[in-house]
């Protein structure tokens, strides 16, 4: 079993016509991904490697059966592009987008509570389930299938941990980037427990990092519902309070919630390893398998 | 991006919540003459990105011309936590019997804003919530309604605001809702909302912090972001559209993707050594922009030695070789050893490419880092 | 068996303090209502005919623990009323107040969707069950415990057929004002149903006016989902198109929908009788029991 | 609340939608000056709360100054349906390729406001609603939320706008919503939008009507009402603040309650009378109120017999029929035959001040209206 998307996954890709929303197309359907549309206002009738686009994503979904899409539209437009991708019944939605105004992000968070679609993201590298189907711009290369699940609020952390594991001969069931925003649709708790139902996860890695309380809600889940086991990383141990790291979510607030120190000893306390470095992620997990 | 407390004073004053009767000033002669105007008591106070001014001397009470100037003497350009004072608010002093704090920020785990007012105001609102949370009335906002007039005054009751000011309290609340929204704020405050032996209610301080992510459709605030850097190289790292934090070290790090940049900066903490930055270069970046990070890290006095880390996705290891050899051959002496370590999309035709003549190559994240703290070790002494 | 409010009914007033919520709660009182609490913001403390008032409903709820209130708010702050009182969890707000702007109405219809919170109006007399409460401005005198249900666009029309059954011997389980505006919460069909759900309603007696399609639903479901025998009123009939006739509900739009005749044929295909006069009515219904 | 024509499209123009040239004109010099200024060919268009004004020759195209003068003459001050035309509105003529339709209405079965877009635009677009609804394309709006960007482009697309006007359609439909919201309006609508041969996009009508209800927050259009009266009985009606409608009959009626008063317009049919009036004297009126209603109906010409219709809530009978004493004492003779009937709360007390030298007292609705019905009939032979 994967998680979230698969070989029946039918792809449009919002914002097709775009640089990146064109490389990454193309780098999606190497993979095997079943891009089925694109979606560009304006450019309906055009064709992207192969794929037919249309001016709206309802138009993607009605006549090409999409059922998930990846938004590549420019952070100023994102916000309604999905909206728009909310509005059509999809079962996933991923924004890769990054640099989305965090209240836009919050009428989304609203919307999302209205529908039944799944939202990664935003400012996430997206999903993959190797061998399958990716989503996003993950460089697929690196991963491969296996029973090691994968949960990360970072793109390029995830490569690294990935690496680390595959080096090992330890495959992946899916890896999922949720995003490093403050505001994202689907959280860390919500990944886990679909690895948690997936009979293929033998066991998880999740990569966290400072900011917010999502790390300490996981420990929590995993110490209370999860019988698979999990290693932890927590990036941004020697940040200073009150600087964005990057990430619009990775920042330690003034008053100090959001540590590095608070993530891992939550985890701690949940029975979760968590690494000093991404080899140690890689120890922990060979270890549990 | 913090704005100054004048900035933020602007803005609420535009929108009709009432402030003192103030003045910006860079020299003390214009301490001065602010004074004139504004009359006794007056309070000087340091316009720096920094909490607790006070505390920390950045705030005076002044009640004639002559403590006029020498406070401000004393205040403008003194070093206030690292940050130098150039300029100073000259404010009207206000004789207050309370202090209220108003202030709306994003609830992460919410994912929806949060309006809060507490009759405790004056002192730092996070003790206020650590030892008595019940002393700050919250209520969450739904972004797609806003903030009800019936929330504001909830919030206002809930806190204990007597009802001769509840109407004007949650009326500021109000309107720094519709402030929060139009200038995409992260967080903006009042603290305190003092109330006046005159029973009138008036700001006396302001807080605003505008989300960066908005700025681009934010064009007067964005204006304001030259003001808020704090030294040459986060105006630098501004230009070139990097996401930088300077720190206290002397390892120069540079690599692609924030939760990577943090590994890296964690690992040379974790082998030894300090780091003396954070940049991110970004995705995608081409040579260019790779120079341009070099450039930055150079230009760090602290930084002893550097460490370049990339795990490509988009980014590609070629484009990034191009751009260490491109940096790096413009110099007669390579000003600081560079460690390089390049993984993913296109890392070996990067290796072919990469001149090992002006840079130390590994293999690994780990080997890496301890190669560059070991040159920085290895400077030190 | 009652329709939506009883002796157990707990009411807080919003603007209680006003002239006509100070007179509607004394009228309310006298009639058996159980008045707890009133709600007026900066009035906390005070009494109203020996109710104790508070600053808030969320307060006059949790001291008082009102399961309903009655909105006696001027129209330029009603709308926010009523989005205080479905914030609070109560089973019913009655919404009295006319001349709520209809935008105000459509985002308090969008709440009303999120919280299970029935609203009745606003522009509506309220309703009651007589013998045991009143919620508004119902004359209780008129009114006599039986076993009519009536439901109800108009105050006085509600009255005036009400006096024609009561004059009869005909008394009612529950009266219902639904209102007269554009956007309502509760419907003649919600009505309808609670009517055909209880066992001490053995006719229902529906008043409808010009304007809008309820009407017409009702009828549908008159048709597939009723026993209980209804008898009908249309208001309107010889209204012009375009002109807006004392209700903001209540017009004919120029196109020719919402118009009587359109709304008597639906009743009557429902095997609705539809009286010509309202004495009409009371005939229909006293045929029926 | 309809505005004109004209009034409209000023407030489109502020909000930055294309609108030809125009000039709001009195007189017959006044169009004549207006055409010189804006040239040839040009519209006259009465200005005149009617729909379907150019049948029914409310609207000329001149091409010269002749014609226009001619035109102009004709049209200013012609009875188009019912309505004297005092003003037209001179206008550029728009040499147009294609004509769309552009709409936002609330659908009050859904409780949220729906936006409209068709290329059938230029005729009556309920005609084409009827004989097919595919030709319109409908999104329904979320108030909380507001018209999203995609929802206008995705209904701009769906009628089959072509792509190169697809964005300044949509960009015009957004900017509607956003007039639909600031002015509290019940429709508004731009029929048609037309293509000119020069490719522009332009409102070549602007129709807008306000939230009665919501007039108290929209000052400004507030003022635009007094314009927007048929006659001085509308014009009284409002100033006295009640809910008016003149019809053509000649039984004047006055109550309480919408519903009440609309089926006492129904009996006075069904008992073979005809309706004056509709007039609603709303909830607890006081004499004076009752006064100034009666003052109303008599001011109608039309009128030839009155009946008075109360069932007391709020409204109490005594103050009624004080009400009516004070009203019909001040005649030497009464104008017109008055019918009362009184029930409700103090009725009894109501029948025992009324004056019934003056007037007549029925006990039932039904006894009440034919014998007003009767009167009005006995005046007519």
């Amino acid at each position: 079993m994967s998680t979230f998307v698969d070989n029946d996954t039918k792809v449009v890709v919002q914002g097709i016509t775009g640089g990146e929303g064109k490389f990454h197309t193309q780098q999606m359907i190497e993979y095997g991904t079943n891009v089925v549309a694109g979606a560009v206002p304006g450019k309906g009738g055009q064709e992207v490697e192969g794929v037919p686009v249309y001016d709206t994503v309802d138009e993607a979904v009605k006549e090409e059966d999409a059922n998930a899409s990846v938004v590549f539209v420019p952070p100023a437009f994102a916000g309604d592009a999905i909206f728009e991708a909310l509005d059509t019944d999809l079962d996933l939605v991923v924004a890769i987008t990054e640099g989305i105004p965090t209240q836009d992000m919050a009428k989304v968070n609203k919307r999302l509570s209205e529908v039944d679609t799944r939202l990664l993201g935003p400012n996430c590298p997206g999903i993959i389930t190797p061998g399958e189907a990716k989503l996003g711009i993950l460089p697929g290369n690196i991963f491969e299938a296996g029973n090691v699940g994968l949960v990360s609020r970072s793109g390029t952390l995830t490569y690294q941990v990935v690496s680390n594991l595959t080096e090992r001969g330890i495959g992946q069931t899916t890896a999922i980037g949720i995003g490093g925003d403050p505001i994202i649709g689907t959280s860390f708790v919500d990944a886990l427990d679909a690895f948690e139902n997936d009979d293929e996860t033998d066991a998880v890695v999740m990569c966290g990092e400072i900011g917010g309380e999502d790390e300490e809600q996981a420990a929590r889940f995993i110490a209370e519902n999860m019988d698979t086991p999990v290693a932890g990383f927590i990036a941004g141990r020697t940040a200073p309070p009150g600087k964005r790291m990057g990430h619009a979510g990775a920042i330690v607030s003034g008053s100090g919630t959001g540590t590095a120190e608070s993530k891992v000893n939550a985890l701690n306390d949940a029975g979760v390893p968590v690494g000093d470095t991404p080899e140690e992620v890689a120890d922990a997990i060979e270890d549990f398998l | 991006m913090k704005l100054h407390e004048y900035q933020a004073k602007n803005i609420f004053a535009d929108a009709g919540i009432p402030v003192p009767e103030s003045q910006l000033a860079g020299s003390v002669e214009e301490v001065v003459e602010a004074v004139g105007k504004i009359g006794f008591p007056a309070a000087i106070k340091a316009q720096v990105h920094v909490g607790g001014r006070g505390k920390a001397g950045g705030i005076a009470i002044v009640s004639d011309a002559d403590e006029a100037r020498e406070e401000a003497d004393r205040i403008l350009g003194m070093d206030l936590k690292g940050y130098t004072v150039n300029e100073v608010l000259v404010e009207a002093g206000v004789d207050f019997v309370d202090e209220y704090y108003v202030g709306i920020t994003m609830d992460r785990g919410a994912g929806k804003p949060v309006a809060m007012v507490s009759t405790k105001g004056g002192v730092n609102i996070e003790e206020v919530a650590e030892e008595d949370p019940d002393a700050i009335a919250q209520e969450h906002i739904d972004p797609a309604f806003g903030l009800h007039p019936y929330q504001a005054r909830k919030a206002v009751y809930g806190a204990g605001v007597p009802k001769e000011y509840a109407r004007e309290v949650s009326g500021i609340l109000s309107t720094l809702y519709e402030l929060y929204v139009e200038n995409d704020a992260a967080d903006i405050e009042i603290n305190p909302v003092m109330i006046t032996s005159d029973d009138d209610v008036i700001a006396a301080d302001a807080v605003m912090n505008i989300d960066e992510d908005a700025l681009f459709r934010q064009p007067k605030l964005a204006e304001m972001e030259k003001d808020s850097y704090q030294d040459d190289l986060e105006r630098k790292a501004g230009e070139y559209g990097f996401d930088y934090v300077r720190l206290s070290g002397n390892v120069g790090i540079i690599g692609n993707g924030a939760g990577l940049v943090m590994t890296t900066l964690d690992l040379v903490d974790y082998y030894g050594g300090k780091p003396a930055n954070f940049l991110d270069i970004g995705g995608g970046a081409k040579a260019s922009r790779v120079a341009n990070a070099l450039d930055m890290v150079f230009s760090d006095e602290n930084v002893d030695s550097v460490v370049f880390n990339i795990f490509g996705g988009i980014t590609r290891g070629d484009e990034v070789a191009k751009g260490i050899n491109e940096a790096l051959e413009s110099f007669d002496e390579i000003p600081k050893p560079v460690v390089v370590r390049l993984a993913g999309t296109n890392a070996k035709e990067g290796m072919e490419i990469l001149n090992t003549d002006l840079v130390q190559v590994e293999g690994t994240l780990e080997e890496a880092v301890q190669r560059a703290v070991k040159n920085a070790s290895e400077v030190e002494q």
